[in-house]
């Protein structure tokens, strides 16, 4: 069936947005001394950056859906008072600046703070470990995952859930075979917008989990300590993240692509 | 047992409605647009709250104006009027959903998919998306899909709705298969879906179950404008015999086999004689009409423009209707001995 | 402990949090140490001043605790964050930087700044408070487009051109290289920045951690230090 | 209609979500030091950047309407490697670390920058100005509101814009009476994605617009440093950031409810 | 001048479609499912691309192979099976949507999405939100909707599917009247349909138009084995009088008159008579039918298990179905004169 097609007029306000996006990246691109990029990148310290970036936000990503997703399935249907209040619990992190997100982590979570110290006493000691970069990122990052997929479950019209729950589906199984199929485009989306600000994370991680070579210092610090001293090779690390991102939108690009064949 | 009692108001919609279907047996619902016939589905199946009264199947209370049951496990299918098959699975595995929820292993599943599919005649179109179907193969696939779950109590509402006659004759043979013995509502407009699927017919009017009873004898005396309205069928009940229904006084009524239930020899059979397609004389004619009976008029009904004779045929009841200047011109009344005569071609024989 | 990305700490891991400034510096005489110290690790975390002492203060598992100020220090020693008294092992002055080729013709904090696009340090963070006080010793009024929270964005300003003339420590200057023109300030010099260094009070190897402050405050430590643009005391 | 119920079991990921998430901000609440509040809320320079935040909050989440709505319709009805590359493009900015993207914008609109020079020429100075903070927010910010919509619209598996279309809909109309309202959920929460980003953003506006009080000083700036000196003053103003996300999702749940009532 | 002309086929479906639409006319589309009735429509709707062939509206080629002309400016109303309104507008803003597209102001549209509710009985539904509707009342709104748009072609996909009995016949009635004049295409599978509404009916199946022409001579002489099925009416045309229709020789045919569409007083209008309701006698029978018109028979036409026999009734048609024993014990033969006898009741009187 063909679509309506859209107004040509809108090409216009489209292009410019692409431009606005593309020039900032291209320029980047251009500015990056890439003789230097293999040495740069050669480095001990910048590949044990990539190496952790790779890993905690692997890890954050994890717990962004394994916790997130339930928060936006059950916000998504919630009413009232209590669901206005998880909602926007769900998408302050956002707003804060993220060296304050760290700071509140470290307030809340720190060995001297209430939380803390108590799973201190449980032998838990979340600071300057990698698992506190996990936590971090994952502070900021999960609202993305959360807003989005909860968007997308509130504007869903159907009433597949009622069809299947008449065929004898259990919640879990609506839940599992229904619901999450059916916004798998949004999840697909709100797990690449979660990865990416956990890729990009870095002033959260720097306030709560320090900045150890190997153990805290993801690409991100990297990039931040390289530039005290070399401008040129901070942009150069940073296409690093630019291309580990490209990777990602091209593989939940070719995932969408498939979802789509079949529907 | 799974017989299902409704006694059950929802305010907001106006509906109060009470109505009891006895376990094993096909109710068909009749009734107006906005009459509540949604409604009631939508009680039994869990999907509305009554507020006030209960739903019951068998001897559990399911829906109570403070508890609801969950609709997944009450085992009742129901098939709305939109196929809603589900898009981002392929037909088979779409007719494969009920038996993988209840727990089948993905092989029994698509085993009892495919049989169900075979069985509305689409198991060519088990590998299509849901998209890929037209209307008519999309409501038979749903079907499909509702009867694979073996459900205790199956809603079906207005599952003809979009199929073509063939189609529908080929399906309405199908559901009168599957659903008998089976608890069953089947919402529908059609009077042929009364009497060859359901064995009960409850007509609903206005938020109200205005009555309810067997199939037949409400087919044959309706006693509501609504039922008269979806043209009640007389039905002659007798055995298969040479192609012809033979009735328990030995005279055969002859008809056209019905391609989707025929007649079989020397089993139980039906004929459905529309009411208007029998005329009455005093003397046997001769012609074309191949059946002529002799009957006794019990009583006359004016129905606006037409009365309706019903007559005893052979210890059967037998309508006819006829216009008043034909009742006058003849000088019927209770009691008159005349002939029934009907085309063989106005005739239909169903095999039951 | 749930994780730790880190494997089990070998004998010997000497943490030691610094300013984020002393990144160079600091990484070669780390790499001293530990070959003077067989076994030993030496684990720098870099950051602003601040931001450390918010770690220390939050119980930060740190040995050695490297300040750009003297103001964080004095925080940290306030908070009884440090064991004994900190030691100055370095200090930096401040100088105007333009872009290479000095586009704009600056001569100096003079008159030639005017109408041109000036960018500072902010008050508050020491290299702002540094130039507050020098332009108040100098006499001149700045008015600067900008007043950065940190000084490698001043210099990142200069090196683009995007600011005309920035006042930065000479450390800075020189690891922009040639990308700006270094225009020194006279008397920058009787403002001194100080960088102090001390051993942190938790830390559970202080031999350790007193021997690496040793090695910064000692001729190694000068000559690393000196390398990066440091003026030493 | 009552919906199939969700899974009991779901309410413990996401409870255990919500608190992950609550606990730092009730740390942060804990933390500020209430008898100070209004005083320091109350100096010219807390005042001036929290007016100059609202202002270039509101001015960027409105060019991210006008540039990114149409960018993500586009997108969303495009198939094949431009759309491929175009998705890729409106998320990179979204994993640079927000310093990074500040330098991207620098070598790319900078003075001495190809393009910058250009505007320059023609009296556009963005240096330094209120306008480069709006730019760099919107860099930042666009993407969110992008990726959020483009992920809601390409679900919609609806034919409402072939309906609209019968009904002699120009592709204009459709996109106005028929699209966007339909997706409208994902419209109110893309935008406030994309305002919790721009009022949060600190680096890029750093690094690409400088920080002077009132020109350039959003309050994030402010609060950066504000906790060179005094870590719970800045703890303090992070909270004011707080209670405008606060109001931001306040409104949009408000609006969301009045859209879930019309249907 | 809006002649509907298709010539396309679309390779991937196995569908390649002829088809002209007089201007004015309205052309009912009957067919199996998957037959390619959805197809031809979405075709005339710029929905699909034709992989071949061309699509024309007056002078217009809207679609050909390469170029297709977008389906807004076509003004080509399609009425899906799906009533599809929208859900985030209310019923009157669904209604009031096409003249808002064409440009009117706001007022102007909602008084004419007002007109269009009432004309469909759902005027007191105007404020309702469209999930609030029950699928009869939703399929009501709907068809408002689609003439609201006063569009040059009306595609109608199989409008009455999901209306009961009663809401059908009125809506029958509706469109009869405002589809009169319009170029219109009428997806159904309802033999009332056609020829109530339509001009023209094509008969479709495989993918092709099999056949085409006025719908009256069409249910006369239904050629196509689907045409048959879809119970063929005999149409007799002749003028109201006194309640009758009297025939061009001055003979009356009683029957009931239609409530949608009754027949006049002096006025041109139509008896609906089904050929199996048709008896043959040789001589004038007693007894209750009315109607009892000499004919002569034309010709004999074996369907299966009955004749058809076509008979000259006062130079109009008339068809017979019959059982074939009838045939050999009446002796008919071409030429033959009988008696072609007919309930009233089974006889239904249309105004046009
Ligand atoms: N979602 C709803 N909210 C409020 N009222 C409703 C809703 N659905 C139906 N109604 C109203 O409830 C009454 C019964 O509707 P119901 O859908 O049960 O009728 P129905 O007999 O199924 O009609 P149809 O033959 O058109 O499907 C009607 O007055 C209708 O307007
Ligand atoms: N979206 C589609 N993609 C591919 N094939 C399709 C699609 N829709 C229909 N078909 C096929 O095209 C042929 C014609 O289908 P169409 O929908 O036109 O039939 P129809 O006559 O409208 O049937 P129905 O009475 O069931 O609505 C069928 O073989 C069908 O399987
Ligand atoms: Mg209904
Ligand atoms: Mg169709």
């Amino acid at each position: 069936m063909i679509r309506p097609p859209l107004p040509r007029w809108l090409a216009l306000p489209a292009a410019f947005a692409a431009i606005f996006l593309a020039v900032p990246l291209v320029a980047m691109l251009v500015r990056v001394p890439w003789s230097r990029f293999p040495a740069l990148l050669a480095t001990s310290s910048s590949l044990d950056a990539l190496w952790l970036s790779l890993r905690t936000c692997v890890a954050s990503t994890a717990v962004c859906l394994v916790l997130g997703l339930p928060l936006a399935v059950v916000l998504s249907r919630s009413h009232g008072r209590l669901a206005t209040a998880g909602r926007l619990l769900a998408s302050l992190p956002m707003v804060l600046p993220p060296v304050v997100a760290g700071l509140a982590l470290l307030v809340a979570l720190g060995r001297r703070a209430w939380l803390g110290s108590r799973l201190s006493l449980l032998g838990v000691d979340l600071a300057f470990t990698t698992a506190a970069v996990v936590v971090a990122q994952t502070f900021v990052a999960m609202p993305y995952l959360v807003v989005t997929v909860e968007g997308a479950l509130r504007s869903a019209q159907d009433d597949f859930d009622v069809v299947a729950a008449t065929l004898g589906a259990s919640p879990t199984t609506v839940l599992g075979r229904v619901t999450l199929p059916l916004a798998a485009p949004a999840i697909a989306s709100g797990t690449a917008l979660a990865f990416a600000r956990a890729l990009g994370e870095f002033g959260a991680t720097l306030t709560f989990a320090g900045s150890l070579q190997g153990t805290t210092r993801t690409l991100p610090l990297e990039v931040y300590l390289v530039r005290e001293t070399d401008t040129d090779a901070a942009i150069a690390l940073s296409v690093v993240l630019v291309a580990i991102a490209v990777v990602l939108v091209a593989v939940t690009a070719v995932l969408g692509r498939r979802q789509q064949v079949r529907r | 047992m799974s017989t299902v009692l409704v006694d059950a108001a929802v305010a907001s919609r106006g509906v109060a409605l009470e109505l009891a279907v006895p376990s094993g047996s096909v109710m068909a619902v009749v009734g107006p647009n906005g009459s509540g016939k949604t409604t009631l589905l939508h009680l039994v199946a869990g999907l509305l709250r009554p507020t006030e009264g209960l739903v019951r199947v068998g001897d559990l209370v399911l829906s109570d104006a403070r508890r609801v049951a969950p609709t997944h496990r009450r085992r009742v299918a129901l098939l709305t009027q939109r196929s809603a098959l589900f898009p981002h699975l392929s037909v088979l595995d779409n007719v494969a959903f009920a038996p993988r929820a209840a727990g089948a292993t993905r092989e029994a599943a698509r085993e009892r998919a495919v049989a169900e599919l075979t069985g509305v005649g689409c198991e060519a179109l088990a590998g299509r998306a849901a998209h890929e179907l037209s209307g008519g193969q999309a409501q038979r696939v749903a079907i499909a899909r509702a009867l694979a779950g073996d459900p205790r109590v199956v809603l079906l509402d207005e599952p003809m709705v979009g199929l073509d006659i063939g189609a529908a004759a080929e399906l309405r043979g199908i559901l009168a298969d599957r659903l008998r013995g089976r608890t069953s509502l089947l919402v529908t407009h059609e009077a042929l879906d009364v009497w060859t699927i359901a064995d009960r017919v409850a007509v609903i009017g206005g938020g109200r179950v205005l009555e309810t009873g067997p199939a037949d004898d409400l087919l044959v005396r309706p006693t509501s404008h609504f039922l008269a309205q979806l043209g009640g069928l007389t039905l002659l009940a007798g055995v298969g015999r040479g192609g012809d229904l033979e009735l328990a006084d030995g005279r055969h009524v002859q008809g056209l086999s019905d391609e989707a239930q025929p007649l079989h020899e020397g089993r139980p059979g039906l004929a459905g004689i529309p009411p208007e397609a029998v005329s009455l004389h005093l003397e046997p004619p001769g012609g074309s009409p191949r059946n002529a009976l002799p009957a006794v008029v019990q009583s006359l009904e004016p129905r606006g423009p037409v009365v309706r004779v019903l007559l005893d045929v052979g210890e059967q009841r037998l309508a006819a209707d006829v216009t008043s200047q034909s009742v006058a011109g003849m000088g019927l009344g209770p009691g008159s001995a005349v002939w029934a005569v009907v085309k063989a071609v106005q005739v239909r024989l169903y095999g039951r | 402990a749930p994780t730790s990305g880190a494997a089990p700490p070998p004998p010997a891991r000497l943490v030691v949090f610094a300013a984020a400034s002393l990144s160079d510096a600091y990484g070669s005489l780390g790499r001293t140490f530990e070959a003077e110290h067989p076994g030993v690790t030496v684990v720098f975390s870099f950051d602003g001043s601040s931001t450390l002492v918010d770690q220390l203060t939050s119980g930060a598992p740190a040995d050695v605790f490297a300040s750009a100020d003297q103001a964080n220090m004095d925080k940290a020693t306030a908070a009884n964050l440090l064991s004994g008294a900190p030691a100055l092992f370095a200090t930096n002055t401040l100088t105007l930087i333009v872009p290479a080729g000095n586009p704009a013709g600056i001569t100096g904090l003079d008159s030639s700044l005017a109408g041109k696009k000036l960018v500072v340090c902010a008050d508050g963070v020491p290299c702002g408070s540094a130039t507050t006080t020098l332009a108040k010793q100098l006499g001149v009024t700045l008015k600067p487009v900008s007043e950065e929270t940190k000084v490698t964005d001043v210099r990142a300003k200069v090196e683009t051109g995007q600011a005309d003339a920035g006042i930065v420590y000479v450390t800075d200057a020189k690891s922009s290289g040639s990308k700006v023109d270094t225009i020194p300030i006279t008397g920058a010099d009787t403002v001194r920045n100080n960088y102090l260094v001390g051993v942190v009070a938790t830390s559970k190897q202080a031999a350790l951690a007193s021997a690496f402050v040793s090695l910064v405050t000692g001729p190694e430590g000068r000559t690393a230090l000196a390398a990066a643009g440091f003026a030493t005391p």
